[in-house]
């Protein structure tokens, strides 16, 4: 069963095409590669996912309904949280306060008022917080303002922020870019360890990263796919070497 | 910047004690610097008041509104029609001051909000120009102009008519059930108050809406990503912030049932701004801070004249002391703006965090330093 | 029982609430010498000034009722809130037993009704308003400063001479108490004349700029222009209006004339040349040849090295005034003082034989109707007097306002 | 419609001295990102430049009358200007031509204020939040404004315009209409077109150098802008200083049509920040734009016909079309984005 | 393990050799407030050389480079930088890239507001420059697509290659390069990397920070590895890839 289905989507910013008929089926659960030459349009194609940009045509529906024209933040009340391309922080907050807001945004929705209460009271948001923080390894870092933490690190508050969710579909936009290898392979675990219950969408030019976690892969050029299917048939397609591979890579 | 785990509820409710006593003693405490009298105690709590609530706003959203005053002339205006139509007792007008200054603030915050940034500063501004504007021209049935809106004998009054109150000749002064409010007891009317807000705002800045405040100063569009929406967290600020507005006006026209227009122009929004930074944005105690101060300032620095001066360098040989009167008559009297202009850019330049600064500094001095970088780096309490 | 701030020492203390930052500060500083002007002469120090002159001979040079005078100051900015606050601390914290000062007749009435209810006097300052001692008197206030319906009263017949009794007024207004009550005496008194009123316009406070407002005028068919502007207002509203070739234009086959019904010696300064040969009213000219201006010109010119302003000679009045009243009254009690004010009829103090009227508290005399100076010999010298109105042409019924004094208010000790 | 061309010219004449004052204000926020309440004593002090060259030209040589004496007996002074004495008639053609001759002193005074301001103060604001930007200059200005008034008083110091510009012209006739009727002061129109001009070379000088595109990229990142090579601290200090000049002529030009006092800075603060933000933030022709357009709605605003139907409208009309104009445009007029939405 | 004092980097180079190395780093201690980052960091290059400055996330590569390329954070507390017997740390970061010292740094910094083309004439400003904006042209024949563009819309790939054009288009004496290979597709990694090379073949003496360790040493002479801000090893960068033992307890691999 798909979850999330984009049919014929096209975006122009000012005369190029950035999107160009693009269609894509995301199936629950699984995890999905979209990957790429720089400027193919795969960040683009995200954000018409979240509400950042609206596409000129075509249309996207998550869990059958239609994701266009609605608010971001109502986006992600229906299920869908996104790691960004450079990370989106609460920059002056502590680590644990950024983590803490996305799962108030989960079990207290959209608005409340809950002036009169005390964050200490919500003992259960915290715990989830900090156990998320321990599984990506931060909970030592959880009263540092995030502005002084260093680039990976950054990346690890923005992914805790979106599994403390559990959204039903987690957005990642090159979560491992700038990581070193020894972070990149706990990233890697730690998407794994994440289990079935969220579906994947993982941008990633890093190739190791790609080939051990997706379940298929999605290949875009110019604003189109080239090319779909299982990892291994993407290994062995020639046009994808010769437009996003290259003659070996490391 | 306050972090969940720093402020510990015991720590609170110190700090609460401790702003209480503060102000209740506050006419034995503040004599000795000359500003023990009544009027001038209850000008800093009713401002102390008002940019508490701005900082609200401001300190937590981030959102710098320069029209804070129209919601403040508002207050005025309403305690002063609440005491002409209804009754002499502050309750009444209190009530509906904040209720007022609430309701401007939900329309005004409605409309300005749409923008951000110097856009939304701008926008504020406007609307309260306009108030002003209107209140000194057009809205003179309603206002007075000029002058003021003042009591007048002939004033209705149904309640205290209808509970059998009568004034007799003489023009009434506001009453809490016979004690009369103006002079000490009135400052104690306002320094409850002061009180009773400091702690609601002390328990906003700890809530998780509060947090949310600071989520949407810090980063609007990781929260719209994250599901939440800004707009009518802002707005709720907005209104928040309004309503202590409205009824820091409203305490004003109860210690001094008058209501100019003045109070609503541009220079006196911009006035909480600046007490608001002077004091430290975002910290619970900062801005009462520098309300007192600038209020200080005016009402005391602005009474030095040449005698007082004379007499406080009498012990001067005479030729030393008329030059040391000279200039420092520089800075005292028809010169007190030009120490205010110093002392902004004193305190901003040396403490950008405002008064509070200043004090964690003393205090991170007194305390050893430990560590050299963990512990620096660590978030800062807000007291 | 004892009243507010009763002086127990050696001592009494007067509060001077003037204006020194803002548009008025200028006025403020002139009033604040003239105060210490007063204060020095009551105590028995430098030449007496008008206590010489005074009709009243109660003061002896060593203060009041034995006690030394002693002042505090502070800063109104003109603005009722801030002036307010200023006279409160005067009362609460420095013991201040009467407050006077100020520059505005918003300022003024809001500082009386304060004073009325703490219990102290005030000396109202410069306000010109009707409403200072018509529709919002009070018993504690005393005005020595004259008002727009004697200035409308004492122009009147200056401008028919001047300028006959067929002409079309155009009024620019100050659009505040002071300027809707100007423009009103104004009308009131031209009207009787006969003279047509084309249009009377509003324009805000501290316009700056006021050529929108005065283009209208070219064309209006207008030969009269007059601005109801006080301070800032007037010098920028006159300077423009002027540039507008306004004061040299020819309309329905006469001069055009420019009108400026309260003149300020201080402010006719900031207009400069413009102001030359333009008609307007003053409640006193430092040029005033009795003995009383002469004396009091003498007393502050040694001490300052220039004339005072008329500023400078109101305040100065009723600090002496008010010490007299005390002295005579042997108290300090405001309703004594007011008892021994009201009705009190004196001489000395310059424009002539005076009264403070008991129905009202204002002050009656001469009003001066001046003219800017063609020829000016130094650049305090702006204005010529044109003609000493008699009190008596200028007076008028106390009802004629309306308006409640209520009783004295004592205050508590 | 004599009525409405006359109105028409007011507010042309009223919007150049809003857009010249918008001018450096916006140059301010767009290219150095600091919001300065200073702005406003800026074009004071510019005032006061004029007023401070007619007083050195005006210095007289004082001689005591033999006999006359003053009302309060000291002897009455004989009063000639040393111009006068030394140059003669020229002296004297200086004396009443004081006001555009102060440009020339202005251009390096304000110049050096600016420097001086931004080298001192300015500089170690760059980064700090708006508010403390503001509270820092707000507490400058206080001080400028002081100062003047601690040297020249508050009352309006009167500064007459040259003689030759003193009357109207008559503007009507030189577009065709009557004779007479659409008559304006001469001196507005050259202020007007000084507006202009100093509009135009402003716009040169920033938008067609690479002077202005170096300090528009210093604006976005002055760090990067740094590591090519560019001492961008020595230009930002610059372009300050052509701030200042521009708000100091602006207020020297200004003094025939509003005498000038040490608070007129306060005065067009406010205004001056809304046709900044009206125009768009960081648009330099938006603050042009956005001071004609407010301008001349001001003045028909102000006209009777206008007012008999709204009244109070002209107290209000700016910041009505702010309004409106805001929430039409989310950036005012021309704004770019990102620049200070924050 | 080499122990810190065992590299070739010593400080205590004979004082008699009055030869010193083209560029040089003594002891350079860095600030960010007060939080110490580069602690007591030396090295030197020999001219024409190329370094890898390898380390784990937040172990001060990017502050080393900062501070070298004089920026005013980290504050440079103390330390001597030495280029060509110039003295780097008493210079600002204007002062150094005049005096060759180029910086593409790790987050690209491309310029709002600006043109792909501005962007480049922006580093030609102040002499003395490099390449022209032909010579970059032929080389990036995307930016050459993409030359009006506003530079902050172009995709993460193409705004490395601005960032690495922006360099060269000034003369570098000492290229620093922060994660030239960050965030991009293969195939230009392996653009870059031609491209790195290159600089290498021109003699331009290079830094290079990259989480890539194995292309870096590729490319290197010399290699440096840091932690917790200080130099925890320095050998040629053949010796890093030959030593199983040190890769996998600093490079993880
Ligand atoms: N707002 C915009 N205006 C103009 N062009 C844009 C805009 N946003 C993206 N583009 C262009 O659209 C193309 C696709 O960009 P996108 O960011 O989606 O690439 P990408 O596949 O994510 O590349 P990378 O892997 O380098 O991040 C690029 O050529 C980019 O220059
Ligand atoms: N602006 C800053 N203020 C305070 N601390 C900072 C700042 N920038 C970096 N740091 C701290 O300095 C340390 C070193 O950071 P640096 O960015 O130099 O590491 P790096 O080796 O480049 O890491 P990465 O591989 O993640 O880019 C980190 O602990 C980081 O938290
Ligand atoms: C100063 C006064 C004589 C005039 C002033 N405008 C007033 O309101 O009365
Ligand atoms: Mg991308
Ligand atoms: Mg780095």
């Amino acid at each position: 069963m798909s979850i999330l289905k984009v049919t014929d989507v096209n975006k122009s910013f000012a005369g190029l095409k950035a999107l160009d008929a693009v269609n894509l089926e995301v199936e629950a659960g699984k995890v999905h590669a979209i990957i790429g030459p720089n400027g193919a349009g795969k960040s683009t194609l995200l954000n018409c996912f979240v509400g950042r940009l609206m596409p000129d045509t075509g249309s996207v529906d998550f869990d059958g309904t239609s994701l266009l024209g609605i608010k971001p933040h109502q986006i992600n009340q229906a299920g869908v949280a996104r790691v960004f391309q450079t990370p989106e922080l609460f920059t002056e907050m502590s680590v644990l306060e950024n983590v803490m807001i996305p799962a108030f945004a989960k079990f207290d929705g959209a608005f409340r008022i809950n002036a009169w209460g005390s964050i200490r009271a919500r003992a259960e948001i915290r715990e989830r917080a900090e156990s998320v923080l321990a599984d990506i390894g931060l909970i030592d870092h959880k009263d540092e303002i995030v502005a002084s933490l260093s680039r990976g690190d950054k990346r690890r508050v923005e992914m805790a922020m979106c599994l403390v969710q559990e959204p039903k579909l987690l957005l990642l936009d090159e979560p491992t870019a700038g990581m070193s290898r020894a972070d990149t392979n706990n990233t890697v675990e730690l998407l794994q360890k994440v289990g079935t219950h969220i579906t994947k969408v993982v941008i990633e030019h890093d190739m190791h990263v790609v080939f051990s976690l997706a379940d298929r892969i999605s290949v875009m050029a110019q604003g189109t796919v080239i090319a779909e299917g299982r990892p291994e048939e993407i290994r062995g397609n020639p046009k994808v070497q010769e437009a996003y591979l290259g003659g070996s890579h490391h | 910047m306050t972090t969940v785990t720093e402020s510990s509820p015991r720590g609170d409710l110190i700090l609460l004690i401790c702003f209480a006593a503060f102000v209740l003693a506050g006419p034995i405490i503040l004599q000795p610097f000359g500003a023990g009298y009544p009027d001038l105690l209850q000008k800093f709590a009713i401002y102390g008041l008002f940019a508490m609530g701005f900082n609200i706003l401001f300190g937590l959203t981030g959102y710098l509104s320069f029209g804070h005053a129209a919601f403040l002339g508002v207050g005025s205006y309403t305690a002063v029609w609440t005491f002409k139509l209804l009754s002499m007792n502050p309750i009444p007008a209190i009530i509906l001051a904040t209720l007022l200054g609430g309701a401007f603030a939900a329309l005004i915050g409605y409309i300005s909000l749409r923008r951000s940034g110097i856009y939304f500063s701008i926008l504020t501004l406007a609307f309260a120009q306009m108030c002003y504007n209107l209140a000194y021209s057009v809205l003179t049935p309603i206002t007075n102009g000029e002058t003021g809106l003042q009591l007048t004998q002939s004033d209705p009054r149904v309640l205290d008519v209808a509970f059998g109150r009568d004034y007799g000749a003489v023009l009434p002064s506001s009453d809490l059930f016979g004690i009369d409010m103006t002079g000490y007891p009135g400052f104690y009317f306002c320094g409850v108050i002061l009180i009773i807000c400091f702690y609601i705002s002390m328990r906003i800045f700890r809530s998780p809406f509060g947090m949310m405040l600071r989520a949407v100063k810090s980063n609007q569009n990781r929260m719209n990503y994250t599901g939440l929406n800004t707009r009518p967290y802002a707005l709720t600020a907005f209104v928040i912030s309004g309503m202590y507005a409205g009824l820091a006006g409203g305490l004003l026209a109860v210690t001094d049932p008058l209501a100019g227009a003045e109070r609503m122009q541009w220079t006196a929004s911009g006035e909480v701004v600046l007490m608001t930074i002077l004091g430290g944005s975002g910290t619970l105690l900062g801005p009462v801070l520098g309300a007192g101060l600038i209020k200080y300032f005016e009402n005391i620095f602005s009474a030095f004249n040449d005698q007082i001066l004379a007499a406080v360098f009498g012990f001067l040989p005479d030729g030393l002391r008329d030059v040391l009167v000279s200039l420092s008559a520089l800075f005292v009297g028809e010169g007190w703006h030009l120490t205010l202009g110093v002392l902004f850019m004193v305190i901003v330049i040396f403490l950008p965090g405002g008064l509070m600064e200043g004090f964690s500094r003393l205090r991170r001095l007194i305390v050893t330093r430990t560590g050299r970088n963990g512990d620096a780096a660590a978030p800062q309490a807000a007291e | 029982a004892g009243y507010t701030n009763e002086p127990k020492g050696g001592t009494v203390t007067f509060g001077f609430n003037v204006p020194q930052t803002g548009a008025y500060a200028d006025e403020g500083a002139d009033e604040l010498r003239a105060y210490q002007l007063a204060v020095e002469h009551i105590n028995g120090e430098g030449d007496g000034g008008m206590l010489n002159t005074f009709s009243s001979k109660a003061l002896q040079g060593n203060g009041i009722n034995g006690k030394k005078v002693v002042y505090v100051t502070g800063d109104t900015q003109t603005k009722s809130d801030a002036a307010r606050a200023s006279a409160k601390r005067m009362i609460e914290k420095d013991g201040a037993i009467m407050i006077t000062g100020g520059s505005s007749s918003g300022v003024a009435i809001a500082v009386q009704g304060l004073c009325q209810d703490a219990g102290v006097i005030f000396m109202a300052g410069l306000t010109h308003s009707n409403d200072t001692t018509g529709k919002d008197k009070r018993a504690n206030g005393f005005r020595h400063f004259f008002n727009t319906e004697m200035s409308g009263a004492a122009l009147g017949p200056v401008l028919k001479n001047n300028f006959g009794t067929d002409r079309r007024a155009y009024h620019l207004t100050a659009d505040y108490t002071w300027g809707w009550s100007q423009e009103g005496s104004i009308k009131k008194y031209t009207e009787q004349l006969g003279w047509e009123t084309v249009a009377a316009v509003r324009t805000p406070l501290g316009a700056g700029d006021f050529s929108q407002y005065i283009t209208p005028v070219l064309n209006s068919g207008a030969d009269v222009l007059v601005l109801n502007h006080y301070g800032r207002d007037m010098v920028n509203s006159l300077t423009q209006a002027v540039q507008f070739g306004l004061r040299d234009k020819q309309v329905n086959g006469k001069d055009f004339a420019i009108v400026v019904p309260l003149y300020s010696r201080l402010m006719a300064q900031g207009a400069g040349e413009n102001v030359k040969g333009i008609f307007g009213s003053t409640n006193w000219h430092w040029s005033l040849q009795d003995e009383g201006s002469q004396a009091f010109v003498k007393s502050f010119g040694q001490k300052y090295g220039f004339p005072p302003s008329q500023a400078a000679h109101t305040t100065y009045c009723q600090a002496i005034l008010y010490a007299d009243a005390c002295q005579r009254a042997g108290s300090f009690r405001p309703s004594e003082v007011g008892k021994a004010l009201e009705g009190f009829e004196f001489d000395g103090l310059g424009n002539g034989p005076t009264e403070y009227r008991a129905e009202d508290h204002q002050c009656f005399k001469d009003v001066l109707v001046v003219k800017g100076k063609e020829n000016p010999s130094s650049k305090f010298d702006v204005l010529e007097v044109v003609e000493v109105t008699p009190r008596a042409q200028v007076e008028y019924p106390a009802s004629m306002l309306g308006g409640e004094l209520g009783p004295y208010n004592d205050g508590s000790a | 419609m004599d009525v409405i061309l006359l109105q028409l010219l007011n507010g042309l004449d009223k919007g150049g001295a809003y857009a010249l004052i918008a001018l450096g204000l916006t140059i301010i926020f767009g290219t150095l990102g600091v919001v300065n309440f200073a702005h406003g004593a800026l074009f004071m002090l510019g005032a006061f430049c004029a007023v401070s060259v007619q007083a050195l030209l005006g210095l007289e040589k004082i001689a005591l009358h033999p006999t006359e004496k003053t009302a309060w007996g000291s002897p009455v002074e004989i009063r000639t200007p040393y111009v006068e004495d030394l140059l003669g008639d020229f002296g004297l053609l200086l004396l009443d031509y004081s006001v555009p001759a102060s440009i020339i002193i202005a251009i390096p005074i304000m110049l050096l204020i600016g420097i001086a301001m931004e080298r001192g103060l300015i500089r170690f604001f760059y980064k700090r939040p708006h508010a403390e930007q503001i509270l820092v200059t707000f507490g400058l200005a206080i001080v400028l404004q002081e100062i003047v008034k601690a040297q020249f008083g508050a009352n309006p110091i009167p500064q007459p315009a040259p003689d030759a510009a003193q009357g109207m012209l008559d503007f009507g006739a030189a577009i065709g209409f009557d004779a007479g009727n659409v008559v304006y002061p001469t001196w507005r129109l050259v202020y007007f077109l000084f507006s202009l001009g100093v509009i135009g070379a402003v716009f040169a000088f920033l938008q067609f150098t690479t002077f202005g595109m170096v300090v528009r990229a210093g604006m976005a990142d002055r760090e990067t802008v740094g590591l090519l090579g560019i001492d961008i601290d020595r230009r930002f200090t610059i372009v300050f200083g052509i701030a200042a000049i521009v708000a100091g002529l602006a207020g020297v030009m200004y003094t025939p049509i509003l005498s000038p006092d040490y608070h007129m800075g306060m005065d067009f603060l406010v205004l001056s920040f809304v046709v900044v933000v009206v125009g768009g933030m960081g648009s330099l022709p938006g603050a042009v734009t956005a001071g004609f357009v407010l301008g001349i709605l001001q003045s028909f605003a102000s006209m009777n016909e206008v007012k008999d139907i709204l009244p109070g409208i002209d107290q209000i009309i700016i910041y009505l079309i702010a309004v409106v104009i805001l929430l039409v445009r989310p950036r005012g007029l021309m704004g770019r984005k990102g620049v200070m939405e924050g | 393990m080499a122990p810190l004092s065992a590299t070739e980097t010593n400080a205590q180079r004979p004082a008699a050799a009055p030869e010193r190395a083209y560029f040089s780093c003594r002891n350079l201690e860095g600030y960010y407030g007060e939080s110490y980052i580069v602690q007591k960091v030396s090295f030197d290059i020999r001219e024409g050389e190329v370094l890898a400055l390898l380390g784990r996330n937040g172990a001060g590569k990017t502050s080393t480079l900062r501070t070298i390329a004089r920026l005013d954070s980290p504050q440079l507390v103390s330390g001597e930088i030495w280029l060509e017997d110039k003295a780097l740390h008493r210079m600002r970061a204007y002062q150094a890239s005049r005096f060759g010292v180029g910086l593409v740094p790790e987050d690209r910094r491309i310029i709002a507001g600006l043109t792909v083309e501005e962007n480049l004439k922006l580093a030609q400003i102040a002499e003395p420059v490099g390449w022209s904006l032909e010579r970059i042209y032929g080389h990036f024949p995307r930016l050459a697509e993409r030359r009006r563009q506003e530079a902050v819309t172009l995709s993460g790939g193409e705004q490395q290659m601005l960032a690495v054009a922006r360099a060269l288009a000034r003369e570098v004496k000492l290229l620093l390069l922060d994660e030239p290979y960050e965030g991009l597709a293969p195939v230009i990694v392996q653009e870059i990397e031609k491209i790195v090379a290159e600089i290498k073949e021109l003699g331009i003496t290079t830094v290079i920070v990259e989480q890539n360790a194995v292309a870096a040493l590729e490319l290197a002479d010399r290699a440096i590895i840091l932690d917790m801000g200080q130099v925890a090893y320095a050998g040629t960068a053949a010796e890093v890839l030959d030593n199983a033992e040190l890769r996998q307890e600093y490079l993880a691999i």
